[in-house]
């Protein structure tokens, strides 16, 4: 057992209303399931391989089964060679077959990133879009349980700076289903940004197969005195934020971009045209982040909507440690965001 | 061998394994907030080439070093500060059970990332050769670290530069759930070393007494500048990859594998031969299990009292003045 | 002879003026020798690794007679492996030495950042300051001459959300030779930036061994109508801009940052209070550059400061193109920065 | 072999020399501004393997990758159009000299990442295995890239799982101005392959018939699915490591060594067998290289005459619809 489903089954589920027409409720880690069963089951090119995508666990059970269901050659083990593993996917990809490699930790993304910076993120263009190198990476990010400072890592922010690469996070298990399912279908490699927290978040997630256009976001409450972007798990938090500051009389707006390479600009600024105030809450740390990212997004062509500062709430520019003591103090909640939205709007 | 070298490593074994049993019965409860790997039924490993290191020598180990922290001489009471993730504890409660260090024996801190410590077990061993001092480095890490390219350059390299450090690869043929079969089209890590320039043995890792012989003319080849050497130790676990699960039975390692290597617990078989040598006698084994037990008693007093860090030390250390 | 020296050698002069007292002027190139050279004299703990580091060409002729002069156990080549090399350089600086890696593109950066990242920057933290990792890891970044997707990435900004690393940039001779000294005497891992254009830059240097504080920055010429950060290789253009922009009437103020990770905060604080007004100009691609970090904080920090929105001068995000009238396109030059600045100041 | 093919492999080591004696004469001219890395004595490789290649058979080069795409039947006017940065070039100008493609002879594109290329014609590889095609792979690549991971990585998992791909590594003993001893501990990459389950085999790589009778036996063995070969070719490249300088004498190349292996060239001594066994006459000779200087002429035209891209394409292909 991963010794973050201790610290994951702690954890009192968090419903995400409204995102779907339809009354069927599951949950994130059933929703991603769920987007590969069909994905596998739709399109022949599909595979799945990574380190105990075909083990009992299944990759927190993301893929469990699904070996069993789809063949040995479509789901597969590896050996632990992360950086190979992502040019084995890319040399598939540009012959035509479009893996899905994941990774059960960000960190290790680490690893990799000769074969997906260097390479698959550069073929097409390098070559004039001759060939295309269909590809989706999955990361998960750990939290709490003394995961500490190598498994617990969420360097979305590094990625942002990468050309030819696209990055997907959602947040709900509708989202989940419906990006996976557009990540394995776009021409492009695609980083697929999870959160080992909101694999339990549940919502209604539709059974028939749906995309989701990459590079749209979502309101997911409105709201008219400040705008707070919840990135990844943070977008949990962002909601309870917006509750809270309710009572407080206060009016939050959170925008949910879903995708974050390219994200909607379109969506962010009318937000912000709205509210004139802006918080982003990313689940990284705080320099190099994608709120960092955002915030400058806003000062280059939103500055005039402002009338406040941009504030970014996330983890402090340290690695992670290990001590539950210290992984309170290091990790922003709800009560960061709220706080912040208060000073923003009453002061 | 002489017996006290033998007793020593009996204990040092036996120290391995009823802490690791003692940590097993207490992570129930909730206290010990780190992920945990136990080394239960791998002790002669860490055993059998410790005995041969100086105080002064260098080990690196992985997510499972538990048994390396306390063979190298790891004090105790802060390995167990440490799981308890306090501030008393070897990494002040800031790496875990995955990442334990002592500098006062050598032990410079483990990575958790497959094949992470291999590059710098040979980064300690480039100092030794630039420094013209004769400390040994011993990098233990798992038959799964044999896969990542780390493995490769690094062995590579410390051939090429004849270092004095021995790679000593815990084979316990799974990684996590994934058999060596699933990672490797051969099955034999050992002769990987022979491609390098550099002696590759594979050795039964549950007989102490193998361990000790070729970790000793191991050792001995480094600190006399002849280079490295790649042993590799068959072994097994007993507890599940993490946690204290078992996994035994469906889908899961079959139940023969488990059984016949539980028949071939390491502390067993040497206390037996300890026993017919006439070395190991009941009441030394009283006496060293009470002194044991007593240990690991304070370790947890010790650990249980202490303090925890306190929020506004989140920011100390990120980096060094 | 590595071909950027051919786009080099076209390149004209460019002299830095009064960036320090005396009137010994030399090359940024040959600053870094000197800075070598006095470190290996003064430190017996220091050596340099690195590919071709001991090599008649010796890395662009930084490195150049060194192993002569100090012996091949403290200059040496090594395989090429960068990931291992290092976690090499990670465990010699453990284990009490002073190690200087040598990475001849930015580029192979890419297939190191687990020992960067995951270990070196991470240790002194993960084990509560008991062990230092002293050592610097210097990468260059070539531009022209077709250099490439895979061959001209600045990609410094990916790097700024790694806590426990350090970044310099130095643009000048003098910075070179100081921040070099310093990051060799610095406790922790430091990513010293180059850029190939950087290196025929001349310069005052001072003959004694001298250090430069990591994180604090210089005004390189003041101004009043706006302030231009120029990033690594864009303090030139940025000099060249305010020139002209002086012409067209308009003052701009230059602040060379010299230090990334952590910047001087202070200092752009002060010089966008003065002017209200802040260009950024960095090397790298827009999205996730160093220059969305400097206008993050300038949201968060300095917004009432602000008169107008703050503008990045990056390149696009696209991999570098091969062709000399893409490359063109690609690269901003003073002229990018001087139209930006008109617009700011007389709109 | 048939006397065909034996002039087809003449012809295309002559086609590599001459393309590469004619890039290295234009190259002062400043018009072709990317790096070059000349092959000029290594054509016995990429002609010997490419002969037994079929069309839809894929291979993967590297920085230095003329020969392989001339072997493999890339399109000539499109390369030197690369050379000149154009957009009729085979990368419509956006990947220059290190980054030659053509789709239509299964040449997906090198890179110029040392050891980059391994994993990706790995993964070719795969999907011929996944789409239980017989398409066969070739990854070229030097004998610097056997010093970096993703070879150790790449190989395991190729005998692992049967891949049907050839590693031919180039070796000619020099990585830039560091030679083979400077960098591995033995000197015999080709044994690194039996670790991992796969044949390997140290040939003379300047003998063009010896490369075609070990390549076909590895292609075929890739057909049957018997999975993946190592062919370790010793050569030699008479050019400076990058350009058109020479690297010979004081702090480089040793003279004796470079003029042992100019006397062993590999075109001279293909053309004196093929003389003594008839097959190569004083006309067919002449013709050959009458058709080659033809070709070579067209191509420059071609590239010279074609539009360079223009800006507004800049932001192209960023990402594929
Ligand atoms: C680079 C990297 N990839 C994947 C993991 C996840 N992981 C943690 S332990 C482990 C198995 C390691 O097996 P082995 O090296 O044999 O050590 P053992 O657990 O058997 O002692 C894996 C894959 C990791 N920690 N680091
Ligand atoms: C990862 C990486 N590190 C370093 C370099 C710089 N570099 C370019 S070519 C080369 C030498 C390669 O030698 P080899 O693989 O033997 O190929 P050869 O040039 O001899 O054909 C090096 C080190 C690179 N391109 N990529
Ligand atoms: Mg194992
Ligand atoms: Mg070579």
């Amino acid at each position: 057992m991963p010794w973050t489903t201790i610290q994951v089954e702690k954890l009192d589920n968090f419903f995400i209303k409204g995102d779907s027409a339809g009354d069927r409720v599951m949950t994130y880690r059933d929703a991603l399931h769920e987007a590969f069963d069909q994905s596998l089951a739709r399109d022949p090119r599909v595979f799945i391989m990574g380190e105990g995508v075909d083990d009992v666990a299944g990759v927190f059970g993301t893929t469990k089964g699904l070996k069993e269901k789809y063949g040995a050659e479509r789901v597969f083990d590896t050996p632990i060679a992360e950086n190979s593993l992502t040019g084995f996917a890319a040399g598939a990809a540009m012959a035509g077959l479009r893996p899905v490699l994941v990774h059960a930790r960000m960190d290790f993304l680490l690893l990799s990133l000769d074969q997906l910076v260097n390479h698959a993120s550069k073929w097409c263009y390098m070559f004039g879009g001759q060939v295309t190198v269909p590809m989706v990476v999955r990361t998960i990010s750990a939290r709490g349980w003394g995961s500490g400072a190598q498994h617990s890592q969420c360097i979305q922010g590094m990625l942002m700076n990468v050309p030819g690469l696209k990055i997907v996070a959602p947040a709900t298990p509708y989202d989940a289903k419906g990006l996976m399912i557009s990540a394995i279908i776009d021409n492009n490699p695609v980083l697929f940004v999870e959160h080992r927290w909101l694999h339990k978040t549940t919502g209604h997630v539709p059974e028939e197969l749906y995309s989701i256009p990459i590079g749209k976001g979502v309101i997911r409450r409105e709201g008219d005195d400040i705008t707070i972007v919840g990135i990844s798990y943070m977008l949990v938090e962002a909601l309870k934020a917006a509750e809270k500051l309710q009572e407080a009389g206060i009016s939050a707006e959170v925008v949910d971009l879903r995708s974050l390479k390219p994200f909607d600009e379109e969506l962010l600024i009318k937000s912000v045209e709205k509210t004139g105030r802006l918080i982003i809450a990313d689940t990284g740390s705080k320099t190099g982040s994608v709120a960092s990212e955002i915030a400058a997004f806003a000062a280059e062509k939103a500055f005039h909507l402002l009338k406040k500062p941009v504030k970014r709430v996330c983890c402090p520019d340290t690695p992670t440690p290990t001590s539950d003591v210290l992984e309170k103090a290091f990790y922003p909640t709800d009560n960061d965001i709220f706080n912040e939205a208060v000073k923003l709007v009453k002061e | 061998m002489e017996s006290g070298k033998l007793i020593e490593m009996y204990r040092t074994m036996k120290l391995i394994r009823l802490i690791e049993q003692r940590i097993n019965d207490e992570y129930k409860y909730d206290e010990i907030k780190t992920p945990i790997h136990l080394s239960i039924g791998q002790e002669a490993v860490a055993a059998g080439v410790c005995i041969n290191l100086r105080k002064d020598d260098y080990i690196f180990g992985t997510h499972r070093s538990h048994a390396q922290y306390i063979a190298k001489g790891g004090d105790i009471k802060k390995m167990f500060a440490e799981l308890y993730l306090r501030k008393t504890g070897c990494a002040r409660g800031r790496g875990g059970s995955m990442h334990l260090m002592d500098r006062d024996v050598g032990i410079l801190g483990s990575s958790a990332i497959v094949g992470g410590s291999i590059p710098l077990g040979t980064g300690t061993a480039l100092a030794s050769k630039l420094m013209g001092n004769d400390r040994v480095t011993v990098v233990f890490f798992g038959d799964g670290a044999a896969d990542e390219g780390t493995f490769h350059e690094s062995l590579n390299f410390a051939a090429l530069k004849k270092l004095p450090v021995v790679y000593v690869c815990e084979n316990n043929f799974y990684a996590i759930n994934s058999h060596q079969r699933a990672r490797h089209a051969n099955d034999n890590i050992s002769k990987w070393a022979q491609n390098y320039g550099m002696p590759g043995f594979r050795i039964d890792g549950n007989d102490v007494l193998e361990v000790a012989e070729y970790a000793e003319r191991a050792i001995a080849r480094c600190r006399s500048g002849e280079g490295p050497t790649l042993i590799e130790c068959l072994t097994y676990r007993w507890k599940g990859h993490i946690g204290t699960v078992d996994d035994v039975g469906e889908g899961y390692r079959p139940k023969e594998e488990y059984d016949y290597w539980i028949s071939r617990c390491p502390i067993k078989r040497f206390s037996e031969f300890l026993r017919d040598n006439g070395v190991l006698t009941d009441e030394l084994e009283n006496s060293i299990d009470e002194e044991i037990k007593q240990l690991i008693e304070e370790a947890f007093d010790f650990a249980q009292n202490s303090p925890k860090p306190s929020p506004d030390e989140l920011m100390d250390f990120v980096y060094a003045d």
